[in-house]
């Protein structure tokens, strides 16, 4: 029986929740011992936790880094010991690729764009659109932010008149919304949130504002987790751009073909789309999470 | 007492007032659907869960110690109480409310237990809960962020009671009733003596474990209190993130409203100055668009400036300085 | 030849919020002379002190040393300058070892680094030397207040180069320690090294002082040597006013019949290190004085009656029921109050008001829940202010800034409003004035005449004698001895101490 | 024996019964590889909680050490990436640099009289906030001298080696025992923090050494910080993240009283390496999910404090417990106040 070993990030969300079961029922479903260790965030618990994984002689190893840098030592300890590693939901940069096996992710730029380019469509290429951004400093915010902002600047009448932080957090998400509307009140005309969290709470502080979300003004986020999906069915919601959290069975075909001696991408990019508000209906029962 | 109020407050003013010269229409209060709305009733509204942890953590402070432990009790209150409604396994409001303030209890009677009788420093003792707390919350709400609908139990951070938020009424009536119970009884004689002197204190009679389990299990009503308003708001317990490091925020505010750390006196009104503060603070920050990269460092210089001008030293010689200048001049 | 003055304070003046509590003071003191410095609680020698040392900041006059002006140097600059000082309130870190804080900021170095095995023995060296035996690596904490009191005193004279000042040092050592700091300052005075002593024990001035100032509240009253100026005299001077000199004239001593019940029995109570087992009996309306030398283990004692330490045997009776204290708390509610030794730590709270400090004893008795409304306090505080002459401007001004006599009589005053049936004082006039003295005994006395039981702790014999109807007497954490009726003298006691108990 | 190396004693003898008990449960665990992996992993923590012993013995405390951490890791990256400073130069600069900025925060607190904690908080944020400003992406540091250090290590018997990590924190140590044990410096903080007025009127220069303290601890997060670069080969401005909780927990764990004055340097030490071997602990067991995670690890401290407690102070309940210590004979009560 093999032994996989598995760093996760924590469990801020309900969408890493999501992953970590992914990965644990897959590890299961599959016949493999998983050793799952949560690193509460840090980056130095999972250096750790790979460390004594290799100090247990485990067979393979999936991480979920929690930053881009400053893996290259522990994983050139892991290949010394012949251990692939297979990365999920981010990527990492390494002088040397070889040092993992294969990344499984989405392209966070890419989703910003998705965001962008619909509320381009969807507002003519005019519109004063405020920002709900990710917690400073970390690489899915950094990348959202960016693949908005690229797509945002082809069109002279949309600008972003507001951007702060609302820490990933629904709370936050509404605290800095309701900031915004006693700024800006009816100029605004959409919210972009980097995760479906901090639209939810968005949505909330424009319902206590008086003005109708969805309507009066547009949202849309990232993610697509169920109660997104929800808000899209009750029409306060317009859009959420799909960043899928079941990685699990990815991650174990990656490392099963290492395991054969099979070559295997170094991007297995996850497919996101964005789904609207017309489609919500009939897609929310297939939700996951 | 005049002049213990003085500095918090005329802080609290140049902030409002450079607030007013950015935004003229700043303190306008208006009645929307039956309820008062504005930028201050806003901040008032922002400031209530933050009020109430600082409310618990000035008499825990008093005593000498520091409760850590508040953001891991809000959200284990806020589990609790959303677990309830969600499952339907309690659907009366009353009873929704004794749960969570069940719960925060008893992490304060642990957290209590831990300082008193363990003899367990406190910083240590509430570590503890702080770390293990948010993991108990996330066993209830599975990792999940619960979400629910009942009416009756949003009114805690939802509704209105004479067009003002329910969340400032609550404010106002437990500030109210620990006003009146530390006045009214010898209670906060006690967790003052405790705090300046606790050897003293055990050689006057003074059962200090008593009253520190008693000031632990207030900081966690306190702290359940809050958690329950944060849900109610949202709708939702989110166990990792509700309430996540706003110790540091109330102990900020309590140190801001003049509490010394190292216990003895304390001063609960300009502690709920210390709370507008810093709220105000932070709307500032966020009605004015500053870079996300740039809101720590101003945050970082407001706190700093308003301790310096509270700072009778630095008034000092800030006064030197003047009169040195004039003489010269002359 | 005159001997040279070295320290000259002229024109001083100091004031806190509300107090002025120096105004043109002067003080001269010169090369190889022992100044007293005297005045009633509160009339500013502590205050003078600490402008002097550089601990607080005078509002205008001037200080000189060797002619050099030291006006607004730093404590540390005036150490530096050869003023050594022990102030009233034992002033050492408690955290730390007892060579340590004799030796804080100038350790023996050695290659570079603190040479501990040298400091040790030069500590040990030192205390011995004023025949304190003790060991130097134990924390400060370990001690009692008097052996605190003398380390300080240790690290003040082996400071000392030019000045040095002892503000109380007597206050809770018995006749032996003072002896001994008679014979240093004796030494360190024919080494040209002029001291300033601050007393309430007026012998002891007339015993080793040259010279007198006198201040009263806050003024320079006079200065003169002592040859000039007898006893009586000076107390006017102090005071400002005649004291009627009723002194131990006639204390009629209550014998105990035998089938009397006494309010408290222990029996064989005791606690390995602290006190080997002994029995106590206190009757209603009488006293027991507790006599020995330092470290006998009388705190120790009356420690272990107050339920502050558990007794490893024995049991306690309050009047002929079995009780078991488990904190000071349930001592009080049997009725029993203890006004501790160490004022600094186990007595005052510093932060709380004169009048808060006074009713916490009574407040604690009576529990939370039922406060003792602000008139009631108000007439506590009013009642005892004035029987006790507590010197301050304000009761509600934080006690830490009254003066350490002062300090103590709002200790005694906490205790006098809890209403005691057994009252026990651990040196209880520790730093009162001559005035005030007398009328706390008297007090004290009256309370006992209305039934009150107590026991008395105390350095200086008179003190036990004048007081007490029986005096048991400890001597290395044994009871050694009990005296009656007629053998309750200093003399007797002395000889009982320094004869029994030899086996 | 004396009673103020009692809790030192009971911080080491829990360390060694959590040692030996991991060992029993888990394969592999008594290896010198996971021996010495534990200094390599704590290393950087080991040398910033170091420096907060001293600030805590001072009777103060410091909040800001995490954001220095990541701070000078952004900073040493971008000097050495975007402006090709060589490692040593960049080094002195963010040393010297930290030096002065714990001066500012000792000025603050002893010439201004604000709080610790404040002072020390905002220094958290503005850290943190610079880090941000510097640079909100992480950058990787790719220059040789970091391969040269990667490659330093003293092998040990059994498997185990001692990497350049590890050697700096020993050095670190051994000058902090001297310092705090050997030198005037070292006792003026114990005697600030013992009784700070009293100090002053001893004599002692206590502006002086609280602003050192300050100094001298934002130097060791500084250090902490390039060694933390050693470790992750990058500036992160999100790295160490909360990590003053853990400096703080891993002194107090380590015997030191917070009120300041009592305490050790090893102590520390020991307290930072209990807190590695229950993640150790919990690494190897591999089945606790997030939320049992957390809840253990909460357990595990309480269960570690509680021993400490017991061991130190000769019985559980302090209730009970008499009063403070007074040695006469062989009884020993705890110093410690209640
Ligand atoms: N820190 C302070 N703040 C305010 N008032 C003070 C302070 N220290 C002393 N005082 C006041 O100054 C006056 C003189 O006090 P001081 O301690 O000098 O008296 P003292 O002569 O030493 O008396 P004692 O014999 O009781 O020690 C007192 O009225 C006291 O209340
Ligand atoms: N002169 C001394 N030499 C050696 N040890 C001493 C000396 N004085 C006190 N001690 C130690 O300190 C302990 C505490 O003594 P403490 O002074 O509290 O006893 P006491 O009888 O109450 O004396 P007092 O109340 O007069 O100060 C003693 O048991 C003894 O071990
Ligand atoms: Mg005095
Ligand atoms: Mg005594």
């Amino acid at each position: 029986e093999l032994t996989i070993g598995f760093s996760q990030i924590g469990a801020e969300s309900a969408w890493r929740s999501a992953e970590t079961e992914s990965i644990k029922s897959e590890a299961e479903k599959r016949g493999y011992t998983l050793k799952f260790s949560d690193a509460q965030q840090k980056q130095e618990n999972q250096i750790k936790a790979i460390r004594s994984f290799i100090a247990q002689g485990v067979d393979g190893i999936i991480l979920a880094p929690v930053v881009e840098t400053g893996w290259d030592r522990v994983l050139k300890e892991a290949k010394a010991a012949d251990i692939p590693v297979v990365l999920v939901d981010r990527g990492i940069k390494v002088k040397d690729n070889d040092l993992y096996l294969s990344k499984i992710a989405s392209d966070f730029v890419f989703e910003g764009k998705l965001a962008g380019a619909w509320l381009a469509q969807e507002t003519n290429g005019y519109a004063n659109i405020v920002e709900l951004q990710g917690g400073p400093g970390a690489a899915p915010a950094i990348d959202r932010k960016a693949g908005f902002g690229q797509m945002v600047e082809q069109f002279p009448g949309m600008e972003i008149t507001a951007s702060q932080t609302g820490e990933w957090t629904r709370t936050k998400g509404k605290e800095v919304m309701e900031a915004f509307l006693k700024a800006q009140g009816e100029e605004i005309d959409a919210v972009y949130a980097h995760n479906d969290d901090m639209a939810l709470g968005a949505i909330q502080a424009i319902k206590e504002f008086g003005l109708m979300p969805g309507k009066d003004i547009l949202v849309v986020s990232i993610d697509g987790v169920k109660a997104a999906f929800q808000a899209m069915v009750d029409g306060e919601l317009n859009a959420t751009v799909d960043c899928n959290p079941l990685l699990g069975p990815l991650a174990f075909d990656a490392l099963e073909m290492a395991f054969n001696g099979k070559d295997v991408d170094k991007w297995i990019v996850q497919k996101d789309k964005i789904n609207v508000q017309q489609d919500a209906a009939e897609m929310i029962d297939s939700r996951m999470f | 007492m005049q002049s213990r109020l003085f500095w918090p407050i005329f802080v609290l003013l140049l902030l409002l007032a450079f607030n007013l010269i950015n935004d003229p229409s700043f303190f306008a209060i208006e009645i929307k659907q039956g309820r008062l709305f504005g930028s201050v009733i806003d901040i008032l509204n922002r400031a209530a869960p933050i009020a109430l942890l600082a409310l618990g953590m000035t008499l825990v402070i008093a005593t000498g110690g520091i409760d850590l432990s508040v953001g891991a009790v809000i959200a284990i209150s806020g589990a609790v109480c959303a677990y309830l409604i969600q499952n339907e396994i309690v659907t009366s409001t009353p009873l929704i409310i004794l749960a969570g303030i069940g719960v925060a209890l008893i992490a304060g009677l642990w957290n209590g237990i831990l300082v008193s009788i363990l003899g367990i420093q406190p910083i240590i003792a509430t570590l503890i809960l702080m770390v293990a707390g948010r993991g108990i919350a996330q066993l209830i709400t599975g990792g999940q962020i619960l979400t629910f609908d009942h009416v009756g139990f949003e009114f805690i951070g939802g509704g209105t009671l004479f067009g003002i938020p329910f969340s400032i009424v609550l404010v106002v009536l437990t500030y109210g009733v620990t006003f009146l119970v530390l006045r009214k009884t010898a209670l906060g004689l006690f967790i003052a003596s405790i705090g300046a002197n606790p050897t003293a204190s055990y050689f006057a009679g003074i059962r200090e474990p008593q009253i520190k389990i008693l000031v632990y299990m207030f900081s966690g009503l306190c702290a359940g209190l809050a958690g329950m308003i944060l849900t109610s708001d949202i709708q939702g317990a989110d166990a990792n993130n509700a309430g996540l490091w706003s110790e540091l925020d109330a102990i900020l505010a309590v140190v801001v409203g003049g509490t010394a750390l190292t216990g003895g006196r304390y001063y609960i009104g300009p502690t709920l100055i210390g709370v507008l503060i810093l709220q105000t603070m932070t709307t500032t920050i966020l009605t004015n668009g500053l870079p996300v990269q740039f809101t720590h460092i101003v945050k970082a210089a407001v706190v700093i400036l308003v301790m310096l001008i509270m700072s009778p030293q630095f008034r000092g010689e800030l006064n030197r300085l003047r009169t040195n200048k004039t003489k010269e001049i002359i | 030849m005159e001997p040279k003055s070295i320290l000259k304070v002229s024109q001083l003046n100091k004031s806190f919020p509300g107090v002025k509590a120096l105004s043109q003071v002067q003080l001269e003191l010169r090369e190889g002379e022992i100044m007293a410095l005297l005045g009633g609680n509160g009339a500013g020698k502590s205050t003078l002190i600490k402008c002097i040392t550089g601990v607080y900041t005078s509002d205008g006059g001037s200080i000189s040393l060797s002619g050099q002006s030291i006006r607004g140097l730093s404590a540390e600059e005036i150490i530096l300058k050869g003023i050594s000082t022990v102030h009233q309130e034992v002033n050492l870190i408690p955290t730390l070892s007892v060579a340590e804080n004799i030796y804080l900021g100038r350790q023996p170095y050695r290659f570079g680094l603190i040479d501990w095995a040298k400091m040790n023995t030069n500590a040990e060296e030192l205390l011995s030397s004023m025949k304190v035996f003790i060991d130097v690596t134990a924390t400060l904490n370990d001690y009692s207040i008097a052996v605190q009191q003398m380390i300080a005193i240790a690290r003040g004279v082996d400071m000392s180069a030019k000045v040095l000042i002892l503000d109380e040092p007597t206050a809770s050592l018995d006749n032996k320690e003072v002896e001994q700091l008679f014979t240093l300052m004796r030494e360190l005075k024919s080494r040209g090294i002029g001291i300033v002593f601050v007393t309430h024990f007026l012998d002891q001035v007339y015993d080793v002082c040259d010279q007198i100032t006198v201040l009263r509240n806050g003024q320079f009253v006079a200065s003169s040597s002592v040859d000039e100026l007898p006893q009586i005299e000076l107390i006017n001077l102090m005071l400002g006013k005649q004291i009627s000199n009723k002194n131990s004239s006639g204390k009629s001593r209550h014998t105990t019949d035998s089938n009397s019940k006494p309010f408290l029995s222990a029996s064989n109570i005791g606690r390995k290190g602290m006190i080997n087992p002994c029995d106590v009996n206190i009757y209603s309306g009488q006293t027991l004085g507790l006599g020995g030398l330092l470290g006998s283990g009388r705190t120790e004692l009356a420690k272990l009656l107050f339920g502050i330490v558990k007794p490893e045997q024995g049991t306690i009776q309050i009047e002929g029921e079995v009780k078991a204290f488990g904190s000071p708390h349930d001592a009080i509610q049997e009725g029993l109050a203890f006004c501790p030794e160490d004022r600094k730590v186990e007595g005052i709270i510093g932060e709380l008001s004169v009048l808060e400090n006074m009713v916490l004893a009574l407040q604690a008795k009576q529990g939370w829940f039922r406060m003792i409304g602000p008139k009631e306090q108000k007439e506590i505080g009013k009642k005892f202010v004035r029987s006790l002459n507590i010197v301050t401007s304000d009761i509600n001004k934080p006690v830490k800034e009254l003066s350490g006599g002062n300090q103590q009589k709002v200790i005694l005053a906490r205790w006098l409003a809890s209403g005691p049936s057994l009252l026990i004082l651990d040196e209880p006039t520790r730093g009162i004035d001559v005035g005030a003295k007398s009328e706390i005994l008297q007090i004290i006395d009256g309370l006992c005449k209305q039934g009150m039981a107590l026991m008395v702790i105390s350095s200086e014999l008179d003190e036990i004698v004048e007081f007490s109807d029986r005096v048991s007497v400890l001597k290395d954490h044994n009871m050694i001895a009990e005296l009656t009726g007629k053998d309750i003298s200093t003399q007797k006691l002395m000889e009982t101490i320094a004869h029994e108990g030899r086996d | 024996m004396k009673t103020r190396y009692l809790p030192l004693i009971a911080t080491i003898i829990v360390f060694v019964s959590l040692y030996l008990w991991g060992a029993l449960q888990f394969d592999n665990f008594f290896s010198m590889r996971v021996f010495t992996n534990l200094f390599t992993d704590n290393a950087f923590l080991v040398i910033t909680a170091i420096g907060m012993t001293f600030v805590i013995l001072s009777g103060g405390i410091d909040l800001s050490v995490g954001s220095m951490i990541a701070c000078v890791g952004v900073s040493v990256a971008v000097l050495i990436e975007h402006y090709q400073f060589h490692p040593i130069l960049a080094f002195t600069i963010v040393l010297i640099s930290a030096w002065m900025f714990g001066t500012f925060m000792g000025i603050l607190i002893e010439r201004y009289k604000l709080p610790p904690f404040i002072v020390t908080l905002a220094g958290m944020f503005f850290l943190r906030g610079l880090s941000f400003v510097i640079s909100i992406e992480s950058i990787p540091i790719t220059h040789p001298f970091y391969d040269e250090i990667a490659d330093f290590s003293i092998p040990v018997i059994g498997g185990g080696n001692l990497t350049a990590s590890t050697v700096i924190m020993l050095i670190v140590l051994i000058i902090a025992v001297f310092l705090a044990h050997y030198t005037r410096f070292g006792r003026n903080v114990y005697a600030v923090g013992g009784n700070e007025s009293s100090a002053r009127l001893l004599g002692v220069p206590v502006s002086r050494t609280i602003i050192n303290t300050y100094a001298f601890n934002s130097f060791l997060a500084a250090l902490s910080g390039i060694v933390f670069s050693f470790y992750t080969f990058s500036g992160y401005s999100l790295a160490a993240m909360g990590l003053e909780l853990d400096a703080i927990a891993s002194v107090v764990i380590g015997g030191t009283l917070l009120t300041g004055g009592v305490g050790f340097v090893v102590g520390t030490v020991f307290g930072v390496l209990i807190q590695g071997v229950i993640q150790t602990i919990i690494s190897f067991d591999g089945t606790l999910n997030s939320w049992w995670t957390k809840i253990f690890i909460g357990l595990l401290l309480f269960v570690f404090i509680a021993m400490q407690r017991l061991i130190s102070s000769g019985h559980i309940l302090v209730y009970f417990k008499n009063m403070k210590g007074r040695v006469i004979g062989d009884t020993k009560a705890d110093t410690t106040r209640y």
